[in-house]
């Protein structure tokens, strides 16, 4: 049956072994983390700076932090069987929302903050209703939303970044560049910190469990008694929150709403979620392995600049990279599953 | 006489299950040969290993004496052996058609299809078959008793074919629709061909098998001849124990006060005026001919199917039920015939099904879930209703066919609704199990919960039905009290044409 | 297509000039948007067009063939490549549509004047100063906006070929592409500030790799042992400089140029004569300079 | 079902009757082309120069071509169930490669011609082993391509766009905008002819129906004995070629090879091929469908430009008009299931 089960396609009768979810989540996050070791071994090896905390920290792990933050929502929808291509320029839309509350409006940043995350629940709502309710495939609801999310944030900016205060709002700045910690900045810490409620949430409350469970088979929840409708809606929502974290996130570090940005984040974060073992087929997946992914693609990204390695040559690394670390993911998948 | 086809010695494990251990088995040229065995005895498995899917970890096999080692699928339809799969490999957008002949489609000039000559080759097959199907109509289109006769059209359209596997082909036919496919099979059957039988009916085994072999926890019992044993027999090495078929409905009595009635329901494509009324610790059966419209009536009494017109009421309020959710708050649960669509989570473990509808009022804590409560109310259930079950972790794709339903049913018994549709709750399910859950549904009705019981086998619904709404395209044809209740009354409301009177009982008509 | 100054494509009683440039969400262009529709006040309406990015060929000539269907009383262009601009500009010509080339020049005869500004002299002064703040020594690196487009090619070569020429001690780095984004420019200045901790300058070739300069300058720690040079302005830009982070920046005059481009625009419907380029010139601002009228008219926010 | 239904989930209608695939395909298309025709009626009233020959033929088909010609090969892939996203870069490298065939190696155009579509062909190859042979998820095979292809174009040109030398090679330029039926550009025509091979492919051939196959049920094709990974690969090789020819037609329409050009143009390949009502599950898709589909996408961003409506209003639109579109399709669809 090994010829016919593809790496997506795992809701097949196929054979393989008796495991537990949480005991196969295990192995796989196990192997997307030797990965990651080996990558970075390599590394070490190349470049004499890459082992350095202030490179690992300050550098490769601050640089996964929005990255990462994407993915951490984008893991919840995709184990339902969706997908969120809107999360890019929701981002921008959202750090522009932060903008306005905090410059334009002159509201205390922290209000500010916590709008800016709520209307990325918002713009996570819209498309939990266009999916649930209106039952358009996830791929084109999000798309659409990702065009309309990046003319908005223009329009909402008239084109043009807003630039946060330093005097009124300075801590606001300090979300990301800030160190409460010593030597390590606070975005970094505060992705720490949603990763953990992250994986709380989707493992330990009700939301989690309905998420496997529209993914592993919507029909038969629903016949089970549970209001999919509604529960993917509150899914692409909570996913939401995320995509507005990270418009708070960028927007901090760079102190400023820049509207244009985030166009192609989407595919980063996805490829994250995907790398770390979530499947695009749903109802299997996991909070570790996506953060093992962002951080294959953040190494990835800054061993290579470290070593200097061409640009154009860089994108062709990653591509291969991917490659190699979803495969082995595959060949362990086979392993388990050959009889 | 040398066996056409013979096994040795051959035993499969799977982590956590040794599905096969030692087994042996002959099948003679011109014979069916009926293979039975509880849930989980390891039939399918068998079968799997003779098409080729799995591997066997040790044991040979012979076909026509030569040894017989299929890689797949097609080596071993290429070799003779042709087999139709408990669940369906059907390509649901593909035509009745295409299915049959995919892999082995007229062409022209080499990558050309020749859609006239596959409709026409297909035509000729249904009717030398005698399937009334349209060769061009989509498979996913179909119902599941056409979709089956998909399947046995492209099992038997390969005439090369030696040994034709059938596991359990009957489970979503009706008794005339499994006389033509035991006529194909008579047809199919020549001095040098044969048949492997899988099923869980023992009405049918009688009628098609010539030999009977028992298997159990995946090892060989016995062999006996159909015509010299009586079924209780093989039930009883089957389970290793006596059941009593002879039993009926458990305190039937009058004057129990309703808890659902139905009135006036209709549905776009079939329910016209079906009304009825379900009393407090009864089992109300659901008797008809598959498509008579059971399955769109409970569907669409749980929300699952929009409803044109009519009203329900439970415990005499009138209430509105949009989707399935809603009936879960009314406490109505529906178990479907169509376990794996609509009953299971399949990559997710046993103890995530079993909580699933009950997770938020049972397991649930200020959002929270509880595992270790969900967990100790899997084992319980794992235990009461016998799963066979490596573990309560266990993937439930990876159990038998049999056991999925189980799952299904522990699932609703968790919830405990007190109104509980059962839609063919022992669809693949073996004598055994059945028994276990013929008990369990009479418990359930002594302890006051009222039952829909919808099945396509009559005997079932005499033995365990306090009375029987009988159903015929769409409408109620006639409400049959148990002492009413018997096959031929039955039948003859089953049968009826929605404009004629019913002869037998007209006072016995929907009230 | 922006319409400002009142009016639908081409009607109304004002003169419709139809403006195709090479960008639109850049605040380089956004400037040009707006020096613009300052010039068109009450004399013209205009649309301005521009695709997402530089590489973006095609979606700019999609535009420019619109531009032309509404057949514009004049119609300004930005190339992002001359030759497969060339048809169109023909049919626009055989539509007696006068057509003014604007940021760099279309290499074709067609358009009347050639409202530009040299980004490769521009680069180079910026390598001059660069030379200049480092002592001609040390080791320099390079945040590109963007390999393959014409403003990020300049600004690159220009700065490459000036130190090449006339700084023989200074040592360039591989330069480094970060798609003008600001976030990820900022990842690669650490990155470059990692592997070569003794890095003596930096140039960001326009305002997203710069602003990502100074941010990742500031997040390493390292702000004032490195030298930075920037491109175009904007706010983050001007803060830096005033506070002394970035040592000073090249910027044209993308306002003066939109103004120009409808001035000669105008010019060109009227039929009066038209100089074949009008350099619109940048100017290098630092601490000093910085609030100067004449940088101050330059610089957008 | 409405209960249980989502967008993507359209295997489960279940008429009555058995209903034909051509019905059933046609319904789909009428339900698209009516969309065509309001869009179009709405623009035609918006503004006088819309509905003109020289605009519908000479802009707004012969801008459509591209994306049209990636969308008609990506139908094949998606109609397996698989997705593709290395289309735009893709297509990208195949422009440079033809540059480099014919201005570089100063080979004859045709050849050049030729040989980046068969170049093309070699990209969608790797695609299909490493999805079918590896056993990746299509999403991240083909995520991965692209990221390698945008290096290779670059990689390839040396980071610049190469001319094609118009003395040598006019003929190849003719092949976009030259016009061998007066007023229609040849890109147009070269569309038309291979949207109908792609129509004859698919629907006549033994390659359209394992195509169709694969998708409806991969697991099941192979029980029946088709070599499911040979045809797997043997499909996404095929969309290559598209991917080849699209390459050939931007660079012919530009009369240079542009490295850079190329990423985005997936996302709108796809929206064009579901809104045309091809399912992202697999199993169900047709040319005609993806044509219109592509034909919506052209019409509303060249009669938005046309109607002077603000650049960053004109995606907030172009995202409403898809979900409107698809969601109109979903209604549909639902009326014709069942329920
Ligand atoms: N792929 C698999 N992985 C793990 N265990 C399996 C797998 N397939 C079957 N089993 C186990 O092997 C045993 C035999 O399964 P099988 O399907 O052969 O039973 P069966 O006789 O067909 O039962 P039924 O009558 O219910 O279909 C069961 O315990 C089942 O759980
Ligand atoms: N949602 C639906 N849409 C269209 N047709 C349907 C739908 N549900 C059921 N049908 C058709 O209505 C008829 C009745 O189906 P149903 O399943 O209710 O019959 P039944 O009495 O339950 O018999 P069985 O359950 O044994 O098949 C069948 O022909 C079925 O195809
Ligand atoms: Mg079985
Ligand atoms: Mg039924």
């Amino acid at each position: 049956m090994s010829t016919t089960t593809t790496g997506q396609n795992e809701t097949d009768q196929r054979p393989a072994t008796g495991m537990t979810r949480h005991l196969r989540a295990g192995l796989q996050q196990l192997f997307a983390f030797a990965g990651l070791i080996l990558i970075m071994i390599v590394f070490s090896l190349a470049s004499p700076v890459f082992f350095t905390w202030g490179n690992l920290v300050g550098n490769m792990l601050f640089s996964t932090v929005v990255i990462g933050t994407l993915a951490l929502g984008t893991t919840f929808v995709i184990i339902t069987a969706g997908i969120d291509l809107s999360i890019g320029t929701g981002m921008a839309l959202c750090a522009v929302m932060a903008g306005n509350f905090i410059t334009t409006m002159g509201l205390p940043w922290q209000l500010g903050v916590v709008l800016a995350i709520l209307f990325g629940g918002l713009v996570g709502l819209v498309n939990g209703l266009l999916v649930a309710l209106a039952k358009l495939p996830p791929f084109i609801a999000t798309l659409a939303m990702m065009m309309a999310a990046d003319g908005l944030a223009l329009v909402l900016s008239n084109s043009t970044p807003i630039y946060i205060d330093a005097e009124t709002a300075g801590g606001f700045m300090q979300l990301s560049t800030g160190t409460l910690i010593p030597r390590v900045p606070n975005a970094v810490l505060v992705f720490v910190v949603v990763a953990v409620i992250a994986g709380i949430v989707l493992n330990r409350t009700i939301l989690g469990r309905y998420t496997y469970a529209l993914g592993s088979n919507e029909e038969a929840t629903a016949i089970s008694g549970v209001n999919v409708t509604r529960w993917k809606i509150a899914v692409y929502a909570f996913a939401g929150l995320f995509t507005g974290l990270a418009g708070v996130l960028i927007a901090a570090r760079l102190g400023s709403a820049q509207p244009a940005i985030g166009m192609g984040y989407e595919l980063q974060a996805i490829a994250a979620v995907v790398i770390g073992g979530t499947s695009l087929m749903g109802g299997r997946g996991s909070i570790v392995g996506t953060v093992i992914g962002a951080l294959i693609i953040a190494v990835i990204n800054n061993g290579l600049q470290l070593m200097s390695v061409p640009q154009e040559w860089q994108n062709v690394i990653l591509g291969a990279v991917i490659v190699a670390s979803v495969y082995i993911d595959t060949l362990r998948k086979r392993a388990a599953s050959s009889t | 006489m040398t066996p056409l086809l013979s096994l040795e010695g051959v035993s499969k494990g799977f982590p956590g299950v040794q599905a096969l251990a030692d087994m042996h088995l002959q099948v003679y040229p011109g014979e069916v040969l009926a293979l039975v065995g509880e849930n989980g005895a390891g039939k399918s498995t068998l079968m799997k290993l003779l098409s080729g899917i799995y591997t066997p970890d040790s044991g040979t096999f012979e076909l026509d004496g030569q040894p017989y080692r299929p890689t797949g699928p097609k080596h071993a339809e290429e070799l003779g052996i042709g087999i139709i799969h408990q669940e369906f490999h059907l390509m649901p957008d593909l035509t009745v058609a295409q299915n049959i002949f995919i892999g082995r489609e007229p062409r022209r000039a080499g990558i050309f299809t020749d859609d006239r000559a596959l409709n026409q080759q297909t035509a000729e097959l249904l009717d030398r078959l005698g399937l009334d199907l349209d060769p061009r109509s989509i498979v996913g289109t179909l119902t599941v008793a056409k979709q089956q006769m998909v399947e046995i059209a492209k099992a038997l359209s390969d005439e090369s074919t030696k040994v034709l596997i059938m596991d359990e082909p009957t489970a979503a036919l009706n008794n005339a629709e499994v006389a033509t496919l035991h006529q194909l099979i008579r047809r199919f059957i020549t001095p040098h061909t044969a048949v492997i039988y899988i099923s869980h009916r023992m009405d049918e085994l009688r009628a098609i098998s010539d030999r009977i072999t028992v298997i159990r926890d995946g090892r060989y019992i016995d062999t006996v001849t159909t015509a010299q044993t009586t079924m209780a027999e093989v039930i009883s090495r089957m389970v290793g124990r006596e059941i009593d078929t002879s039993v009926g409905p458990q305190n039937v009595r009058e004057g129990r006060e309703p808890v659902l009635s139905v009135t006036g329901l209709s549905t776009k494509h079939l329910l016209r005026d079906v009304s009825f009324e379900l009393r407090k610790g009864e089992i109300l059966g659901f008797a008809g001919l598959m498509g008579a419209g059971r399955t769109e009536v409970a569907r669409a009494i749980v929300g699952a199917d929009p409803i044109t017109s009519g009203t329900i009421a439970v415990h005499g309020r009138q209430v509105r039920i949009p989707h399935p959710a809603r009936a879960n708050e009314h406490g109505i649960g529906y178990l479907s015939e169509d376990r794996k669509r609509y009953g299971l989570l399949l990559n997710l473990s046993v103890a995530d099904n079993i909580a699933l509808s009950s997770l938020r009022e049972k397991f649930t804590s200020a959002g929270f879930v509880r595992s270790t409560g969900i967990a100790e109310e899997a084992r319980e259930k794992v235990r009461s209703l016998g799963i066979r079950t490596p573990s309560t972790g266990q993937v439930v794709n990876h159990l038998s066919g049999g056991n999925q339903q189980k799952v299904v049913i522990a699932k609703w018994l968790t919830k405990d609704c007190d109104i509980l549709i059962f839609d063919e709750p022992t669809r693949g399910i073996d004598v055994g199990a059945k028994d276990e859950i013929y008990t369990l549904l009479n418990q359930l009705a002594a302890a006051g919960k009222s039952i829909i019981m919808i099945s396509s086998e009559l005997p079932e619904v005499l033995r365990m039905a306090h009375r029987v709404v009988v159903m015929s395209e769409g409408r109620v044809s006639g409400v049959l009290d148990q002492d009413r209740a018997t096959q031929e009354n039955i039948m003859e409301l089953a049968t009826l044409r929605p404009d004629s009177e019913p002869s037998v009982i007209s006072e016995a008509g929907p009230q | 297509s922006e319409e400002s100054g009142g009016g639908g494509g081409g009607d109304g009683d004002l003169p419709y000039i139809a403006i195709v440039s090479k960008g639109f969400q850049h605040q380089f262009w956004q400037a040009v948007k707006t020096g613009a529709e300052r010039g068109a006040e009450g004399r013209a309406t205009i649309t301005f067009d521009g695709p997402a990015t530089e590489s973006d060929v095609e979606d700019q000539i999609n535009m420019l063939q619109s531009a032309i269907a509404k057949s514009p009383a004049a119609l300004a262009f930005a190339a992002l490549d001359s030759r497969a601009a060339e048809g169109l500009l023909q049919q626009a010509q055989s539509q007696d549509i006068p057509v003014i080339a604007f940021d760099s020049g279309v290499d074709s005869e067609i358009p009347l004047t050639t409202v530009a500004t040299d980004n490769k002299a521009a680069a180079a002064a910026a390598a001059e100063h660069m030379a200049e703040l480092i002592d001609n020594q040390g080791k320099v690196a390079m945040v590109i906006h963007d390999q393959t487009s014409g403003s990020g090619q300049d600004r690159r070569d220009g700065f490459i070929e000036w130190m090449e020429q006339n700084a023989p001690d200074i040592e360039l780095l591989e330069p480094q592409y970060g798609e003008g984004d600001q976030n990820l420019s900022a990842n690669i200045t650490k990155s470059i500030l990692t592997s070569t901790p003794d890095l003596a300058g930096i140039y960001g070739a326009n305002e997203g790799s710069a602003i990502g300069v100074i941010k990742g300058v500031q997040e390493s720690g390292k702000d004032g042992d490195v030298v930075i040079v920037g491109f175009d302005s904007g706010q983050a830009q001007i803060d830096a400089i005033e506070s002394g982070v970035m040592a000073g920046a090249i910027t044209q005059d993308p306002v003066g140029m939109g103004e120009q481009l409808i001035e000669a625009a105008l010019k060109a419907i009227n039929g009066e004569e038209l100089s074949a380029t009008i350099d619109t010139g940048f100017y290098w601002y630092d601490a000093d300079n910085i609030d100067d009228p004449e940088i101050q008219e330059a610089l957008y926010e």
